[in-house]
C-alpha cells in the first residue's frame, strides 16, 4: 500500500502534543520579530505520525531484516543492548557544559575508550572527536600538516593517494588546503613501489592509504613502503575504512603508519542510522600527538576533564566533544570480545570474505588472484558478454532477497562488485547469497536476462530514474 | 561470543572449502612480524551483556542528567522535549540498521523520510532547499563558508563575533590552511551590532556570517545586513543554534539570508553531552549545486511511480574526488530520522508552543531579577546573559543552585575564552516549569 | 521470502551468550538429579535471533501498521510514552516480595489508579488483580457469591446471560459453581424485559449484561434491568468489555450496575500483544467491597501497603498483586486524558462508530436500526444471495490493507460482521475502510465475486486450513 | 489530545452525516440522568507527556529495583538476565500492538513464534504438547486441577504442603467453589516428603500435585509418586516456579508427569513487581484436548504452504460457552515471544549456564555458612531455607544487608503465613557474582 507524503494528508491537523512549561506571555521586544506567516509544518495526531513512519520503515532493507554485503561498509550487526546503554538517562539526558564534576562518568568512558583504540590500532594517541570518518580525514591531515610545518616544511603539501583510495581522501586532502597526485595501482591492484617512488619528493606531504586496500587486498609491503614514505620525509596516513579485517590480528602502528582514522560505525558496530551517525577516531603516534584537536579528554589523579586549549593544537574541528553516543556504542562492542576474543572480529570477516570468493570465483571474474580480507572483488566481465552489468546483477539481487554489494567501485576495475560478509553473518546466509549469485551466473550463460534487466520487479519501488532527478532537482514538496 | 554465529566445525568446513588448513593462514599475506599475539592487547575483559550495562550503568550514575536536575543551560544545546514515539521511530531496525540509501529500490523509507526532512526544514528556516544534515552546526558552519567561496569565487569571510565562539572557532580552523583572508568583528556587547558587521564588508568579500537568534539569544532585524550584502554581491549566511526559534520569529529565509546552517537538535535530539546532534544545511535554489552534502530528491520509477533518490551526487567526493564541494560522507541520517518524526508530531501549533514557552519562560525569569543581578537587554528568544557583581558572586549562586538539583548556567567564558567570569550563559526551553523559574529567582538571593 | 521455523536451522548452535554469574559447581546432591538428554532448544547468535523474529514481526499486523476494526475488542492506538513509562528500572526490576518501604512509588501508583477506576465506573471499590477480563468476571461472581452467601442465600447459583453476551460470561460462572440460563434478545438485539422477568427467580444470583450490548447498542432500560434485578434479590454483574463507549460520559455505578470488570486492554490502551497479556480490574459498590481479593493495596497516613489477609475477602485470585505493567500502562494513559478529557475518548469511538455505520448503511444489512454506540453492526445478508459471505468479506478486506472486522460475533445475528474504529482513528482511515467495503458490496452485486472466494491473496499467506489443523493437531515441531 | 486525530471540523462534517447536530445527542439513547458533567470526575489534571515521564520517573525512584540492589528473592518471581534483544523484539508494534491473532493469514509473525515457544517449552519441560500460555503460575496450578478433574472425572485433588503458597492459596480458591475435595498435605520439613503425600492419595483422588523443585528448592525423585498415581489412576501434576532447572536437572516429563505447569517468567521478563509474567501449561498427548486457553497448531494454506493458526478452539469460550475447559481468553501472548526470543538466544548451552550459575552461587552460599545461620538440607536448586537463632537475628541481618543494598531474602512467613518468623527464603539466580555472596556473607555476622 502506498503511504502519502506528509504534505499530502487530506485533513488539516488536529489538537498539537500537549507540551510543558511556562505559558506565559513573551517579551515585548521579541513579539516585534515575529513570524508572519506559519512554517506550515504539517502536524499529525500520535497514532497517524506513529503509522506513517512505520509503514516507512517497512520499505526499507536494514541489517536487522537482511544481508547487507556492501563492500567497505562492514555492514554488521548492531547489538540491541549498545541501544540500552546510549539510553540510560545518566549518559543521554547530559549537557556537554554542564560543571565537569557531574560528567565524570562520561568522561571515563570516553578515557578508556580512547586507550582502547590506541591499543588496537597501535597508535597509541587518540582524538575521539572527528564526527565521520571523512571527518577524521581531514583532522589526521591538519596534524600531518602541522608536523610538517612545525619542522619547517611549510611546502609540503602534496598528497599521494592511489587510484583505488576512497573519494574521500582526495577530497579531505582538498579541504586540508593540499593537492593529491593519484599513484596508478600495480597489476596486483596493489601500491605499485616503482610508481610510488616516482612520486615522492620534497614536497611530497603524505601517502593516504587503505590497508587492506579496497580490492580487499593486503598491501604487503607496507613496511617498505612506510619506509619510502619516511624515508622522503613525508607521514602515512592509513584510511581506517578496512580495519575490520586486521582487528585484533595486527596493527596499523606497529606497520609503521603514523595516523589512522578509525570507523567506528565499520568496525566498531555502531549503527548506520540509514546515513549516519557516524564516528571517526583518529589515533596517531607520538610525534603527531601533540597536534591533536581540542577539547581533548585528560586524565590527572583521580579526575577527568576535557581541556580546551594547548598550544600546538590543530584546533577545534567539532563543535562538541565528540559523536558520543556513538562513541558509547562502540566502546560496548570492545567491551564485549575485550582481550580475549577482539581479534575473531578480523577472523571471521577474513574467513567469511574469502569462503564467499572461493564458492564464487569459477563463476564471476576475479580480478586479483590470492587471499583477500575482509572483502571480495568481483567485475562483471564474464556476464557482460551475455549484455549483463553490474547494475543488472546488484538489482536481481534484491528480487533475491539481498542488498545487493557495493557497485562501481573501486574505479580501478571496470564493473567492480566489491562484496563484504562481515563477521557476523552465518554460513547458511553466505550460501544463499552465493546461490544468488550462481543462479544469476547460470542465468547469464543460459541466455535468461530479462529478469535481470527488468530487475528488481519484488520490492516496493522498480529501478527509479536518477538522471531525471539530478536534471530537474525537486529537493522539497511543494507549498 | 554471541556476535558470532559460526560454530567451530562451521570455520572447519569454510576452511577446507577454501582449501587453507587454519584462519591464520588466510592472513598469510600480513608479514609474520605485525601478527599480535592473541589475547596480548591491554584492553578489558570481554564482558556478558549483563556486566556491560552494569559497567555502563555505573558510569552514566556518576553522571547528574535531566531526570533529575534542571536545566537552564543552552550555547548550542538544549533540553527539549523528546517525545517517545521518536525514540522508538528511530530504534527500529529498518531504520536504524539500514545503509545510505544508495539502492533507493529498497530504501525508499529513508528516502521518502529525508525528502519530508528536507521539506520541512526548508519552510522552518523560510528557505527554499536543505540537503540531508551535515555533522553538527559548527562544521556546518564552515562549510557554509567555504561555499559561499565557490558562489562567489572570492574569498574573504566576515564573522559576526555573536556567532557561537566554537561554530567562529571551527570555521576559523577550516579556513586557516585555504587561501583568503578570515575576519571576526568584535561586537563589544552581548549582542550583534549590525553596523560593525557591515562595517567589515569590502569588495573581496565572498560571505558575512551572522548568527540569528546570536549566541547571547538576541533577536534583531536582518534587513540592513542584506541591503549591506546586495551591495557588496556577497553572500548573507545566517547560523543559528536554536532551530525551534523560527516557530515564532522570523524565519532566516524570509529575512534575505543566502544560506542558513545551524543545528537542529532541538528537534527531538536528546542532548547527550553533544552528539550525535544534527548539522542543517539550506539555501536558495540557485546555489543548490554547490551545496555539501548528501541530498534526496523526487522522480520516478520504471513504472512510472513516485520515488525518492539520493540526487545531485556528481557535488560528491565519492564522484569528483578532489573537486568534491565537500569531503562529507556518512552524515546524521539517523536523526533527519528522529527530527522529521518530532516535527510531523507538533506541527505547526506544537512547535510554535515550544518556542513559546521557551521564550515565556525566559521573559518570566528575566522580569523578575533582583537589582543585583542583570540581563542583557533587547529582545531575546530562550537565551540571555546574566552578570553579577563578581565571579565569586556567581559562583556561590551556581554552587547553591547545583545543591538544589538546578543547573543554573553555563559560566560565560567556559564556551568564549575572552568573556569576564562574572558572565552567565541561560538558556530556558519547555521543560523548564514555573516552579523551576522560582526557585531559580530565590537562590540568586546568595549572589547578593 | 520465507523465514525457516527455528528448529529447521541447518546449523549446530553456536558458542552460547556470555553469561554473568558464579561459574563454580552444584551441590554433589543436586548433580545427582542431572538432565540426561539436553532440551534440544537451537540456540542462535545473536544476529540471527533478531533477523528471525524481525522477519516475523513483518508479518504481523498490528494497530501501529493498519486499522483495526474488531468489534468488541477495542484495538486503539498504544501511546509509545506508556512503554517508556513500564521500562524505567524502578518499576520495572522489582520484586513484589522486596520490603514494603522499597515500593511505596509503584504502591502509590497503584492506589491511585484504584480511586480512577472507581470514579470512572461508580463503583468506588477496585481489585486491580483480575489478570485479564475473562478472570474478572470470575472474580465478581465470587463476590457476588460471597455477598449472597453472607445474606444466606447459598441457593442463589443461576446466572442469567443473553445471549448476546461473550463466551466468556458463561464459562467463568461455570467456573464459579454457578450455572447459567441464555437469555433470548429481544428484537431489537437489546435485553427483554419480560424474557428478563420471566427468568428472574430465587434462585437468581446475578444477572450479567454487556452495556453497550454487543450489537453496539446501549440497553436503555437499564434502569429498569437493574431495578427487576436486585428486586428478585440478585445483583447486576457488568462487563465491561464495551466500556469505552461510555468512558467519562456515563457511568455504569450510576446505573444501577453492582460490579464491573474493566479490560484496561480495551479502554484503557495497553497493547494486546498478539493475545494478552490483559488486565481485569473490577470495580464495585460499597455492598461488594467486603468481598474484595486480597491482597489489597491500601493506604495507611503516607503509608502504603498490601494486605494479604481479610477474613470476609473471597481470597486470592493471583499469585501476584497483579499485572503491574499493564496497569501502569492503563494509569498513564488516563493520566494523559484527564479529568478535562476523558469523555472524549467515547466521543470520539461512538462518532466514528455511527460515522461508519451510516456510510454503510446502505449497502450493507444493519439489523438493528438506531444509533450505535462505539461499534457497529452488519450482518452478509445482502451480499450472501450473491454467494458472498462474511468471512470472505473479511478476508478481501485484507487484501484491501486492512484487518477484517470481528466476525460472526454476537451470534443473534447470521453472518455478524461488528466493527469498532476507536477514537483513534482518523476520518481519512475510516473513509478509506468504508471505501474498501463499498467496493466489495458493488462487487457483490455486480457478480465480481471469484476475487472475494480468493481472498486474501496478498499477504503471506492465503486462507489457512482451520480444519485439518484440528483434526490431526501438531503443536510442537517432532525432534 | 494527542491520541484523537479529529479536528473540529472533522467531527462537524462527520456529524452532518450521521444527521445529528452534536456529538452528545450521539449519546441520546442514555438516559439524561446517567449524562455526566464534563470534567466532573474526580481524576488527575491532563498530563503532557513531559509530565507524565517525571511523575512516574518520581514514582520509580522511591522503589528500590535491581540495578541498585543485589537481590537473593525468589519465592516464584527470579532476577534473571533480560537480553536487550528480547525487549526490542517484544517492542516492536507488529508484535506488541497485534490482536490475538484469529486473521491467521496477517498474524503468521505470532503465530509462528507460538509454535516456536510451544515446542520449546514441551522440550524443557520434557513434556508433549504446551497450550500458548496462562496468566502466571498460581492460576496455572488451578487450572491443572480442574483439567485434571476432567480427565479423570474424578474430583479430589491431593495437594503437597510444599506447593508455593500462592498457588495453593489460589487453587484452593478456586476449587472451592466447585464439587469435590481438597487436600493440603503438611510436610513437617523445608522440602517435600512424598510419603505423606501418596498417603494421602484415594480412589476418589483426581491429581496430585506437587512442586518440583518444590517452593522451599529441593530436588527429589519423583518416581514413587509416579508409580502410586498409576495405582490410584490418577494423574501426577508438576508445579515448577523457576523453568531455568530444566536445563540441568531431569524434567517433569522425564519423571512421568501428566500436566506440568508454573512460571515463565525466568526466561527473558523482567520482575514487575509481581507481572505481567507467563504461566506454563503443559501435558501429555493424549490430553491434549483437555487443556485450557489457546493453541496454535501447524496447517498447510490454500496454496499448499506450511503456515500455523490457532486451533482445538472448540475447547474454548468463544465456542463452547458454559462448557468451555476454562474461561481465559486473553492470555499473556507477548510474554511468550518474549520467552522465545530468550530460549533462541539462549539455546541447550545457554540455559544450562543460566542454571549452573543460578544452583553454584547457592552452593557457594550454603557452604559457606557460618554456624549461627543454618541451611535447609537435601539437594537445592537456587533456592533454599536459611534459619535464624530468633526472628530478631534474621531481621538485623535484612536491616544491615539492606543497608548496603543487598535484598537478602524473603521472610518465608510473608509467603506463608504458617511459618516461624525465623527463616528466611533466599535464592540465587546468573545475576548473582561471587563478591555479592562475600558480602552476604560478611552481612551475616550481624546475625550472630
Amino acid at each position: 500500500h502506498e503511504e502519502p507524503v506528509l504534505f499530502e494528508h487530506a485533513h488539516e491537523a488536529p489538537e498539537s502534543i500537549n507540551l510543558p512549561g511556562v505559558d506565559g506571555d513573551i517579551s515585548p521586544e521579541l513579539s516585534a520579530f515575529a513570524r508572519k506567516t506559519p512554517a506550515s509544518i504539517p502536524g499529525l495526531s500520535e497514532p497517524e505520525a506513529v503509522r506513517h513512519f512505520v509503514r516507512l520503515s517497512q520499505w526499507n532493507h536494514g541489517i536487522e531484516t537482511g544481508f547487507y554485503p556492501l563492500g567497505s561498509c562492514t555492514m554488521k550487526y548492531n547489538p540491541r543492548v549498545n541501544e540500552q546503554v546510549v539510553r540510560l538517562p545518566g549518559l543521554a539526558h547530559i549537557h556537554p557544559d554542564q560543571p565537569e564534576e557531574t560528567t565524570q562518568g562520561v568522561l571515563e568512558l570516553m578515557y578508556e575508550l580512547q586507550g582502547w583504540l590506541g591499543e588496537i590500532s597501535g597508535l597509541p594517541y587518540v582524538t575521539l572527536q572527528p564526527a565521520a570518518g571523512a571527518h577524521g580525514e581531514l583532522v589526521g591531515l591538519m596534524m600531518i600538516r602541522a608536523a610538517l610545518d612545525a619542522r619547517g616544511q611549510q611546502h609540503r603539501r602534496k598528497v599521494l593517494v592511489p587510484d583505488s583510495a576512497h573519494g574521500t581522501n582526495p577530497a579531505s586532502a582538498t579541504l586540508c588546503g593540499m593537492h593529491t597526485v593519484e599513484l596508478k595501482s600495480g597489476a596486483d591492484g596493489r601500491i605499485d613501489l616503482e610508481e610510488l617512488k616516482r612520486h615522492l619528493d620534497d614536497e611530497t606531504a603524505a601517502l593516504m592509504m587503505t590497508n587492506p586496500n579496497t580490492a580487499g587486498a593486503f598491501e604487503s609491503d607496507i613496511k617498505e613502503i612506510c619506509r619510502l614514505v619516511h624515508e622522503a620525509g613525508a607521514l602515512v596516513y592509513g584510511d581506517g575504512a578496512n580495519l575490520n579485517a586486521l582487528v585484533g590480528v595486527a596493527r596499523p602502528g606497529d606497520m609503521g603508519i603514523d595516523c589512522l582514522h578509525i570507523n567506528v560505525h565499520k568496525t566498531f558496530s555502531t549503527p548506520h542510522g540509514g546515513g549516519g551517525p557516524g564516528g571517526g577516531p583518529v589515533a596517531v603516534n607520538e610525534a603527531l600527538a601533540p597536534y591533536l584537536p581540542v577539547p581533548r579528554i585528560e586524565k590527572h589523579g583521580d579526575t577527568y576533564s576535557l581541556v580546551h586549549s594547548c598550544e600546538t593544537s590543530v584546533g577545534p574541528v567539532l563543535g562538541a566533544p565528540g559523536q558520543i553516543g556513538v562513541l558509547l556504542r562502540a566502546s560496548a562492542y570492545i567491551a564485549a570480545f575485550g582481550r580475549q576474543h577482539l581479534h575473531r572480529i578480523a577472523e571471521d570477516a577474513v574467513l567469511n570474505a574469502n569462503y564467499v570468493l572461493n564458492r564464487l570465483k569459477g563463476r564471476y571474474h576475479v580480478p586479483f588472484d590470492g587471499l583477500c580480507k575482509h572483502e571480495c572483488l568481483l567485475t562483471d566481465e564474464w556476464q557482460e558478454k551475455h549484455g549483463v552489468k553490474t547494475i543488472d546483477i546488484a538489482k536481481r539481487l534484491i528480487d533475491l532477497g539481498f542488498h545487493p554489494m557495493t557497485v562501481y567501485f573501486p574505479l580501478i576495475v571496470h564493473g567492480a562488485m566489491l562484496i563484504e560478509p562481515t563477521e557476523t553473518e552465518s554460513r547458511e546466509t553466505l550460501d544463499a547469497f552465493c546461490d544468488a549469485m550462481i543462479d544469476i551466473a547460470d542465468a547469464c550463460e543460459a541466455g535468461d536476462t530479462a529478469m535481470l534487466h527488468d530487475a528488481p520487479l519484488k520490492p516496493f519501488r522498480r529501478r527509479l530514474d536518477e538522471t531525471q532527478a539530478a536534471r530537474k532537482p525537486v529537493l522539497v514538496w511543494p507549498k | 561470543m554471541r556476535f558470532l554465529p559460526h560454530t567451530d566445525s562451521d570455520r572447519q568446513a569454510m576452511l577446507e572449502s577454501i582449501g587453507v588448513a587454519a584462519i591464520r593462514d588466510l592472513f598469510a599475506d600480513i608479514p609474520a612480524e605485525f601478527h599480535i599475539e592473541q589475547g596480548s592487547l591491554a584492553l578489558g575483559d570481554a564482558l556478558s551483556e549483563a556486566a556491560i550495562m552494569r559497567k555502563f550503568t555505573r558510569a552514566a550514575d556518576k553522571n547528574r542528567n535531566a531526570t533529575n536536575t534542571r536545566y537552564f543551560l543552552g550555547g548550542g544545546t538544549y533540553h527539549h522535549f523528546v517525545p517517545a514515539v521518536v525514540d522508538y521511530i528511530i530504534s527500529r531496525g529498518e531504520f536504524l540498521t539500514a545503509y545510505t540509501p544508495y539502492q533507493p529500490e529498497i530504501s525508499q523509507g529513508t528516502l521518502q523520510a529525508l525528502f519530508e526532512f528536507q521539506t520541512m526544514i526548508a519552510r522552518l528556516t523560510g528557505m527554499d532547499v536543505s540537503n540531508a544534515s551535515m555533522y553538527e552546526a559548527a562544521t556546518a558552519t564552515a562549510e557554509a563558508a567555504l561555499m559561499a567561496r565557490r558562489v562567489t569565487r572570492k574569498s574573504r569571510v566576515v564573522m559576526a563575533g555573536s556567532v557561537n565562539p566554537r561554530y567562529r572557532a571551527v570555521t576559523a580552523n577550516y579556513l586557516s590552511r585555504l587561501d583568503g583572508d578570515y575576519v571576526e568583528v568584535d561586537m563589544g556587547c552581548f549582542g550583534t551590532d549590525l553596523d560593525r558587521v557591515i562595517g567589515a564588508i569590502d569588495a573581496s568579500t565572498a560571505c558575512v556570517i551572522v548568527q540569528y537568534p546570536d549566541f547571547y539569544g538576541s533577536v534583531y532585524d536582518l534587513a540592513p545586513l542584506r541591503a549591506a550584502c546586495d551591495a557588496a554581491k556577497c553572500l548573507m549566511v545566517v547560523a543559528f543554534s536554536d532551530i525551534s526559534a523560527f516557530a515564532l520569529i522570523e524565519s532566516p529565509g524570509a529575512l534575505g539570508a543566502d544560506i542558513a546552517v545551524g543545528s537542529g537538535q532541538s528537534l527531538g535530539i536528546p542532548m547527550g553531552f553533544g552528539g550525535p546532534h544534527l548539522g542543517l544545511f539550506t539555501c536558495k535554489q540557485q546555489y543548490m549545486r554547490q551545496m555539501p552534502g548528501r541530498v534526496c530528491g523526487l522522480t520516478t520509477d520504471a513504472g512510472g511511480k513516485r520515488g525518492f533518490v539520493l540526487t545531485l551526487s556528481t557535488r560528491e567526493q565519492h564522484i569528483r574526488r578532489e573537486k568534491a564541494t565537500s569531503n562529507i560522507c556518512s552524515n546524521q541520517g539517523l536523526m533527519c530520522t528522529a527530527a522529521v518524526t518530532y516535527m510531523a508530531l507538533m506541527g505547526d501549533e506544537g512547535l510554535n508552543t515550544v518556542a513559546r514557552h521557551s521564550a515565556a519562560a525566559l521573559q518570566s525569569l528575566v522580569a523578575r531579577l533582583p537589582a543585583h543581578v542583570r540581563a542583557a537587554q533587547g529582545a531575546r528568544y530562550n537565551e540571555t546573559v546574566l552578570s553579577f557583581a563578581d565571579s565569586a558572586a556567581r559562583d556561590r549562586f551556581l554552587a547553591a543552585a547545583k545543591e538544589r538539583a538546578l543547573f543554573a548556567g553555563i559560566p560565560l567564558e567556559q564556551i568564549d575564552a575572552a568573556a569576564e567570569p562574572r558572565h552567565l550563559l541561560i538558556a530556558t526551553t519547555e521543560m523548564v516549569e514555573a516552579d523551576d523559574i522560582n526557585d531559580y529567582l530565590d537562590l540568586l538571593e546568595v549572589a547578593k
